[in-house]
């Protein structure tokens, strides 16, 4: 018997006008150890499929199928009990957005602890041991302190990681993954997916990846179904669908993931103004707690080490760098949202470090942001339409009704129908929450922008259309954009330089093209060598280097190729090419 | 094989742009417990304003000493009271005291409390610190020590149980919005709301209050009855409602007295308060559920 | 072991004193020490403590001969200079009764003493041995055995030992009456009382134990605890006595307490300096239809001060009040108020108050408020106030309306004509009445007391110094348990539990 | 955290001054004193000494540092109206049957409530909601001393289970704790459906029935801890406030508790016990206060005494 066998499946949401339908008649099989890959546009149901057969949807849903199995259980008419029975042991599910899936109030161990004991026998002593071991598997190097961290107190990619942790240690026969890689950076990426493999192989587990990175289908599933509003629209062994796609969504797919070439850089202008952003030394230390023993100690945790970027106008930065580097506490220190440790943060040359009401207000008129959680930084009781016009609302611009008419327009810009103007956030996918919240930052026009991961959970074509808003806007706005992403081809043909941080430093920051040429710190030539492939065929095993590995490869200049640095051991930030920074161990 | 065209959009056809309220209101109305609710509280507000159309008689006027104290018959729908009035007439003309003190107290501790909940959640530190020491200071001062000051202040009346059930009412509000605004006040949407340069006064009133809804409107709830319940107790102390205005709480205390044969001086100011709490609390929760959208079509 | 569980009266129990206070005073006070003289069910002067008395010559001295064997329960011989220790103290150190031995008694030397111009050694009351009291009176006191009811000792041993708070502690509580203490609880006044082995004076105590409880003195309390079993008596208020009396017809008791509720004026000031305003008032009360429909069983209606079978109780006199409205109008047109026209909004003071009191002012006040609207087209507000402000209001004149409940501290008409004589509890000073009440209160011959106190009556009723409204009555049941002379109705009817001293000593329990 | 407790003693000692001085003025701008208004009012002269002895004749300040004097050295007077024994001997008697029965009526009514707001939040609009606000609804509108009437006569009267009032062995708790119950329960019931419903559709809840835990486990263990939040808050206020006794219920079961001294200390203008009684549940709310900020940053991460917030 195939462990989950979908025919027939339709699931529609009752909404006001008319039921929606999400999911038409989808039908799929999977036996165990098998693995497929769900592929498709945002919004086409994935998702939706996954919690149908988990029995997970909101009850707004209503959920027909032929047949609907998971491990030769009914999930139709299953028990309530049966069901949990189920859950975690027969099929364990990581969730799209990890940022709003933990419970709040419970530290990750705690949370990771009773997943274990839930499925196990297991002393919490034990069950603590090992749920340490999973998040070191995933890559979470200070495991034993993040053990009793809050998840507020860790990065997108962190809790990403921490899901995945927690949906393995239930050692399921079948393993959802949605989206289980959006917030990880390249290296990180990479490792999880090997982990994910080689688990799969030693449990004989099953796997079902949704994702819109054909990058990542193509390196770890057998099957692929491609999925388009609501329907499969293809299905075949990888092969055959990056070989010979039949569909035009498929095609439309598979064209753009090759076209991802690098952009000609703008003639260089000669800017006298001064930048749009810049950031002078910003740091910002945590206080976080440890168990020692019965007791806790504070200790400080430093999240970003004396930072200092430029934006220039009219120009696109990208951040980019390991997960949990302190990408994202930086941008919402540029946007003091987070209060610089210490640091200045001037805009348009301005100091806006100690402004305060209305002249902050200014500021914030010119400067967006766009969060990285998409889904909780949408007020849960506001329709997109509020949600989208707030900032005209705020400062003020335009009539209700126009705002309103705005705010629709603007969801047709980002590729949602305007009926989208009166859902709620829970009501939407993850892409398309992530377009409502890049909406959002951009009907007041900024000048600045700070995306943090603004398309991280977009498929192909409708990133496509997003990023060739962003360009549009640039060019016709002169907006100012600091690019927060792990997805670096993306990066490439966006972005005019890019910086890289690595634990909480910067430790490379060149003009984009000169940096995928010849990347110089040791940490951005593993992170250019870990972008996927993009053909099946060109699968290899990888080898990744641990931190120490990184420290010791930090390059080491001569003091005499460079004019003014103090030789130590300390690494510093030298110019080793015009606007071509790195760190390095200067010698004598 | 499926071509794109056929393909249905995951959209309804017709669309016409609809503001949240309208939404609100279609959920509100879906819940029958929640309508009930309403209607009944309307009935009694509009027999309260109504009164004089609904009974003949004169809520003060003796006019049937004869039978003072007689049960309930067709004549006197629900008896006649001690001093010869018709019941069903004091219960009428008491909903317009009763109510009145109810629900101005409930809306007093909300204007007081929900204000002042969510300066002290979201700004913590000094605010919260100073209203922290008065809402402390308002919930060590008997209310009873309260009332009687105001009292000798204003000779007392309407106005003063008015004032000491909103002055003694807000704490709890202002506690549970506190607590609910300080724990939204670091969530993204409100960091995102910053971000957009809301001013805190905004932020508060667009994102923290609604938010903070249940809490709201459950403490709003929760003050009715317990105003009415002061109102009783206050006229002991010469600063109630003065006789011969018919109130629901001065009517329970008298009932006390006969409630072991006389049932009908207890049980109708007694059913009439609960029916009034009642009536609110279904309203309210339908209120609730209706602005929360999370909680649509379940 | 027999104990008795009955309600008290007082809830704050300060003091197990009766000399010392009225407001504050422990439930059982006068049980645990014994009075010069008492009065039984019959309201026949009894003589306890006191052996004999007899009236000098002039009729300004008594003379009170003590019982042999009286002692204390520690032991010490009860003396007659512990009765006057008690007085001494009475009158100087702030007794709340202080007033009544100048008022009614009129104890030579007494105003001097307590004004603090003449020493406590001059005072009118001599222990001329250890067994003999003489008492001096400013004017003839013919009934001041009476008026000695309420004379009880201090143990001035145990005072000289451990204080004047001797009377606050179980402890140093000595008893000389039918009781001792044996504990006593103060947050709720509750007070449970032994026979005292040691008294050998008339009426002894015939239960074991009393338990007096002044939680359960609120009928929605005391009967539900009565129903339960756990008490053997309780009042009944208003709604309880028809099932009561349906349920146990043979146990309810009716007592009249002596008492009083008028309505009273502030006689100087506009609008009741007007004479006609006030026997308005006075004709404007349907006191029938107020007892009989909206007091039920809770009081009886009042003509005069004076209750029916009290001394001095005039039929004649109290058949004057009488309702008629025509008259009461005739009266507010002559006051210059034709049908209420010009009358400002005047307020009626009443205290709020637990026993027979508590259930009747209420309702009385809002029936009065109805009536005067209709007969004489006026606007009365109502407002209850605490005790304590009540009385403030009332002696410092805060109002010019009250409603004001009296009930007898002695049996004699002197008791009270007293309260509206010369200022006292009211300011008022009426030279007519004062002068006949001062003759008729010093008058030794009982008959033409009687003539006296009805002129000044009559001049009570002509100047509309109060109108009499209702004389209160209470309802109670008890358990099948308890019996004895106490529960028998006296030949009014009336079965005076009110009566402390009498009545738990003439109570059994089996 | 240590800083933060330490912050806070502070304020409330600061809360305790201010207290003491409204109370103190409060209660004699009260007219009347503790000799006046009685039915025969003693002599001037008298009445002179009396006050004197109380030190009642001198100016209103000295008077309160006098008595904050004391305080200080926890000696709370000695109250008028049982000068036998110290304000604080008398509040140790008193206070005892109070706080067990008031502390046991919310320890019980609260959990209870708690339940009856879940079982009514997981049944949403169906005849248990119905029932729970029904429930909710009774316990707030009857007056408790109808409530305690009730019982007393259905279960000691009708019944004859329990004894109907009085106090000394624990089977005449019952009914009082009982009677007492019912506010916090009601109160709990709708503040607990409430925070069921705003946290039952939460995207964490989904996660946790994804990971197999039973429905009883997230609903008792997260769904309840989430929905703790906002009601820690008002907690223990509330234990304090029904553990300080109430009249009404104290004399329907003839409870020697601290109710009735409210009432009766300031009908008596008994000053002592007045200003001890408020600065006793003064210190008594505010430490409330204190616990429940703590216990809330417990159970909320993100409040943790300024931890990481510059
Ligand atoms: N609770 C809901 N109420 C109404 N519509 C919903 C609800 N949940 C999902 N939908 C709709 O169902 C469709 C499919 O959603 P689903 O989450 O499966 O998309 P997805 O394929 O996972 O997309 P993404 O890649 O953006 O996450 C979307 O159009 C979405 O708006
Ligand atoms: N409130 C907090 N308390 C303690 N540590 C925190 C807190 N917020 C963030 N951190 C830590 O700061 C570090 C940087 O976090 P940040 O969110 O900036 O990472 P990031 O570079 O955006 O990572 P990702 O790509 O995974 O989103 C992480 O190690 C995280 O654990
Ligand atoms: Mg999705
Ligand atoms: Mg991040």
């Amino acid at each position: 018997m195939a462990l989950v066998d979908i025919s027939g499946l339709k699931v529609s949401f009752r909404q006001h006008g008319g039921d929606v339908t999400a999911v038409h008649d989808v039908s799929f099989k999977l036996n165990e150890g098998e693995s497929l890959g769900i592929v498709g546009e945002s919004g086409s149901g994935k998702s939706v499929t996954c919690l149908a057969l988990m029995r997970l949807l909101a009850s707004t849903a209503k959920v027909e199928a032929d047949r609907l199995m998971l491990d030769d259980v009914n999930v139709m008419d299953a028990s309530t009990g049966a069901m949990s029975a189920l859950r975690g042991k027969s099929a364990a599910m990581i969730f799209q957005d990890p940022m709003t899936a933990f419970d709040p109030v419970f530290t990750i161990g705690q949370q990771i602890v009773e997943t274990i004991r839930t499925h196990r026998k297991s002393s919490k002593r034990a069950a603590l041991a090992e749920a340490e071991q999973m998040l070191l598997k995933v890559e979470i190097k200070n495991a034993k302190d993040v053990l009793s961290y809050y998840p507020h107190q860790l990065s997108g990619g962190m809790l990403q990681r921490a899901m995945i942790a927690m949906a393995l240690s239930c050692q399921p026969k079948l393993l959802i993954a949605d989206e289980p890689t959006t917030a990880l950076d390249v290296t990180i990426q990479a490792q999880i997916l090997q982990l994910i493999k080689s688990l799969q192989a030693e449990l004989g587990m099953a796997l079902i990846v949704i994702t819109h990175d054909l990058g990542v289908v193509a390196e770890t599933v057998d099957r692929v179904a491609v999925m388009y509003r609501g329907r499969v629209v293809e299905e075949g062994s990888v092969a055959e669908i990056f070989d010979n796609p039949q569909q035009a969504y498929t095609k439309s797919l598979l064209a753009s993931l090759r076209a991802g070439e690098a952009r000609q850089p703008d003639v260089e202008s000669i800017d006298t103004a001064a930048p749009a952003l810049e950031l002078r030394g910003l740091s910002k230390t945590y206080r976080v707690r440890r168990r020692r023993r019965i007791m806790h100690e504070y200790l400080d945790f430093h999240a970003v080490r004396d930072v200092s970027l430029v934006l220039p106008r009219n120009k696109i930065v990208g951040l980019v760098g390991e997960s949990g580097s302190g990408k994202s506490t930086t941008g919402m220190m540029a946007m003091r949202l987070t209060p610089p440790s210490s640091g200045e943060i001037l805009v348009d040359g301005t100091d806006i470090g100690g402004l305060d009401g209305p002249a902050l207000k200014q500021f914030r008129r010119r400067m967006q942001v766009v969060f990285q959680d998409s889904y909780s930084a949408l007020d849960p009781v506001m329709t997109l339409a509020q949600i989208i016009a707030e900032p005209l609302h705020i400062h003020n611009l335009h009539t209700p009704k126009q705002q309103t008419e705005m705010a629709l327009d603007w969801l047709e810009r980002v590729g949602l129908d305007r009926s989208f103007g009166q859902r709620y956030p829970h009501e939407l996918s993850g892409g398309q929450r992530q377009r409502v919240a890049i909406a959002r930052a951009l009907i007041l026009g900024p000048s600045v922008l700070v995306a943090d991961e603004p398309t991280s959970a977009l498929d192909v074509s409708v990133k496509a259309q997003v990023i060739g808003l962003l360009k549009q806007l640039q060019q016709e706005m002169g907006l100012s954009m600091l690019f927060i992403s792990h997805d670096l081809s993306v990066v490439r043909s966006l972005t005019d330089s890019v910086v890289v941080m690595y634990r909480g430093r910067v430790v490379e920051q060149a003009p984009t093209a000169q940096l995928f040429a010849s990347p110089q710190h040791p940490y951005t030539r593993a992170l250019l060598d870990a972008i996927p492939v993009t053909n099946p065929s060109l699968r290899r095993d990888r080898t990744f280097l641990t931190a120490e590995q990184i420290a010791s490869a930090t390059p080491r200049v001569s003091r005499s190729s460079i004019a003014d640095a103090l030789p130590g051991e300390t690494p510093q930030l030298i110019t080793i090419a015009p606007g071509h920074l790195v760190e390095a161990i200067v010698t004598h | 094989m499926t071509t794109e065209t056929d393909v249905a959009l995951a959209v309804p056809p017709a669309y016409v742009q609809r503001s949240p309220a309208y939404f609100a209101l279609r959920r509100f109305l879906a819940n029958r417990a929640a309508v009930g609710g309403g209607i009944v509280l309307l009935i009694l507000i509009l027999a309260a304003i109504f009164a004089p159309l609904l009974s003949k008689s004169d809520p003060t006027a003796q006019a049937f000493l004869k039978d003072s104290l007689a049960f309930p018959s067709a004549e006197h729908w629900f008896g006649v009271d001690d001093l010869g009035r018709d019941f069903f007439t004091r219960i009428l003309y008491g909903a317009r005291v009763s109510l009145t003190i109810g629900f101005a107290a409930a809306a007093f501790s909300v204007l007081i409390g929900v204000p002042l909940g969510a300066l002290a959640g979201y700004f913590g530190g000094k605010t919260d610190w100073f209203i922290m020491r008065l809402i402390e200071l308002f919930s060590v001062v008997p209310p009873l020590l309260g009332a009687m000051l105001l009292g000798a202040l204003t000779g007392g009346g309407f106005v003063t149980i008015i004032a000491v059930a909103a002055l003694f009412g807000w704490v709890g509000v202002c506690l549970l919005v506190r607590a609910q605004v300080s724990a939204f006040r670091e969530k993204e949407f409100v960091r995102a709301a910053q971000a957009l340069g809301a001013s805190p006064w905004y932020i508060i009133r667009r994102h923290l209050i609604p938010n903070s809804v249940s809490p709201i409107i459950v403490g709003f709830v929760l003050s009715i009855p317990l105003a009415m319940m002061l109102e009783a107790g206050l006229s002991f102390l010469g600063i109630g409602v003065p006789p011969p205005t018919p109130s629901w709480g001065q009517m329970i205390n008298v009932g006390m007295n006969f409630v072991f044969f006389y049932w009908h001086m207890a049980l109708f100011p007694t059913a009439a308060l609960a029916i009034t709490v009642l009536a609110t609390t279904l309203f309210g929760d339908g209120l609730r559920d209706a602005l929360d959208p999370t909680q649509k079509g379940r | 072991q027999s104990r008795l569980v009955a309600p008290g009266l007082s809830t704050t129990g300060t003091y197990m004193d009766y000399m010392r206070t009225v407001y504050a005073r422990a439930a059982g006070a006068d049980l645990v020490q014994v009075p010069l003289s008492g009065f039984d069910k019959n309201y026949e002067l009894t003589a306890l403590a006191a052996e004999s008395w007899e009236q000098s010559e002039d009729g300004l001295t008594w003379t009170f001969k003590l019982r042999d064997g009286l002692v204390w329960s520690d032991g010490e011989p009860l003396k007659a200079s512990d009765y006057i220790f008690s007085l001494q103290q009475a009158a100087t150190s702030g007794y709340d009764f202080a007033w009544y031995w100048d008022t009614a008694a009129s104890i030579a030397n007494w105003k001097e003493v307590t004004d603090g111009t003449a020493d406590v050694s001059t005072l009118g009351i001599k222990a001329v041995d250890d067994h003999t009291i003489t008492v001096t009176t400013v004017t003839p006191k013919p009934y001041l055995p009476s008026v000695v009811s309420l004379w009880y000792p201090t143990p001035k041993h145990q005072f000289d030992k451990v204080g004047e708070d001797w009377s606050t502690n179980v402890d140093t509580i000595v008893a000389s009456g039918p009781f001792k203490v044996q504990s006593w609880e103060k947050s709720n006044n509750t007070v449970v009382l032994e026979k005292n082995e040691s008294y050998t004076g008339p009426w002894q105590a015939q239960v074991d134990e009393v338990e007096i409880d002044s939680s359960l003195g609120l009928p929605e309390v005391g009967l539900p605890a009565f129903l339960a079993g756990e008490a053997d008596i309780s009042n009944l208020n208003a709604g309880q006595i028809p099932v009561m009396r349906q349920r146990m017809p043979d146990n309810l008791r009716q007592d009249a307490v002596f008492a009083v509720s008028y309505i009273s004026f502030d006689l100087d000031s506009p609008p009741f300096d007007n004479v006609d305003v006030r026997r308005a008032f006075y004709y404007a009360v349907n006191r029938d239809e107020l007892t009989s429909t909206v007091l039920r069983d809770l009081a009886a209606p009042a003509g005069s001060i004076l209750a029916p079978g009290y001394p001095g109780y005039n039929a004649e006199m109290a058949a004057k009040a009488v309702f008629d409205p025509q008259k009461a109008k005739d009266f507010m047109t002559a006051a210059g108020y034709p049908d209420g026209k010009g009358f400002p909004e005047v307020e009626i003071w009443f205290r709020e108050e637990g026993g027979a009191n508590g259930a009747i002012l209420p309702p009385t006040a809002q029936y009065l408020q109805a009536q005067f609207k209709e007969i004489l087209g006026i606007t009365m507000n109502i407002k209850i106030m605490p005790g304590k402000d009540w009385m403030e209001g009332l002696l410092a004149r805060k109002n010019n309306l009250y409603i004001a409940p009296y009930g007898y501290d002695y049996l004699d008409p002197s008791n009270f004509f007293g309260i509206f004589y010369n200022g006292g509890r009211h300011n008022y000073h009426v030279a007519e009445y004062d002068a006949l009440v001062a003759q008729a209160d010093s008058n030794p011959v009982w008959e033409e007391r009687l003539k006296l106190y009805a002129q000044a009556e009559q001049v009570m009723i002509d100047q509309g110094m109060i109108v009499p409204l209702v004389h209160p009555l209470t309802t109670s049941v008890i358990s099948d348990a308890i019996g004895g002379d106490a529960t028998v109705p006296n030949e009014n009817g009336y079965t005076p539990f009110g009566a402390f001293s009498y009545m738990y000593t003439h109570i059994t329990k089996n | 955290m240590i800083l933060f407790i330490i912050k806070r003693l502070i304020s409330i000692a600061a809360t305790f001054f201010a207290v003491s001085i409204i109370i103190f003025l409060m209660m004699h701008a009260v007219p009347g004193g503790p000799f006046d208004g009685n039915d025969m009012p003693v002599s001037a002269a008298v009445r002179e000494q009396l006050m004197a002895k109380l030190g009642l004749d001198q100016p209103l300040w000295v008077q309160y540092l006098n008595y904050m004097g004391g305080v200080l050295r926890l000696d709370f007077g000695v109250p008028y109206q049982s000068p036998g024994e110290s304000v604080l001997s008398l509040l140790a008697n008193a206070w005892p049957p109070s706080l067990i029965l008031g502390g046991l009526g919310v320890l019980i009514g609260a959990p209870l409530g708690i339940l009856l707001g879940m079982a009514a939040a997981l049944n949403r609009n169906s005849w248990i909601d119905y029932l729970a606000s029904a429930v909710a609804t009774l316990g707030l509108t009857i007056p408790v001393f109808v409530t305690s009437m009730l019982l007393i006569l259905v279960f000691a009267v009708w019944l004859n289970w329990l004894p109907a009032s009085g106090w000394g062995k624990p089977e005449r708790w019952i009914l009082p704790i009982v009677a007492y119950a019912a506010i916090p329960l009601a109160t709990y019931a709708r503040y607990t459906r409430s925070a069921f419903l705003d946290n039952i559709n939460k995207p964490f809840v989904t996660t946790l029935r994804a990971k197999g835990l039973s429905e009883r486990r997230i609903i008792f263990q997260h769904v309840l801890k989430n929905s703790a939040i906002p009601m820690v808050t008002v907690f223990l206020p509330m234990f304090i406030g029904t553990a300080t006794g109430s009249i009404f219920v104290e004399s329907m079961f003839r409870v020697p508790g601290l109710g009735s001294y409210f009432v009766s200390s300031i009908q008596n203008r008994d000053y002592p016990l007045e200003m001890a009684l408020v600065l006793m549940v003064t210190v008594a709310i505010c430490l409330a206060y204190l616990i429940s900020d703590i216990v809330y940053a417990l159970i909320n991460p993100r409040i943790r005494f300024g931890g990481n917030k510059q």
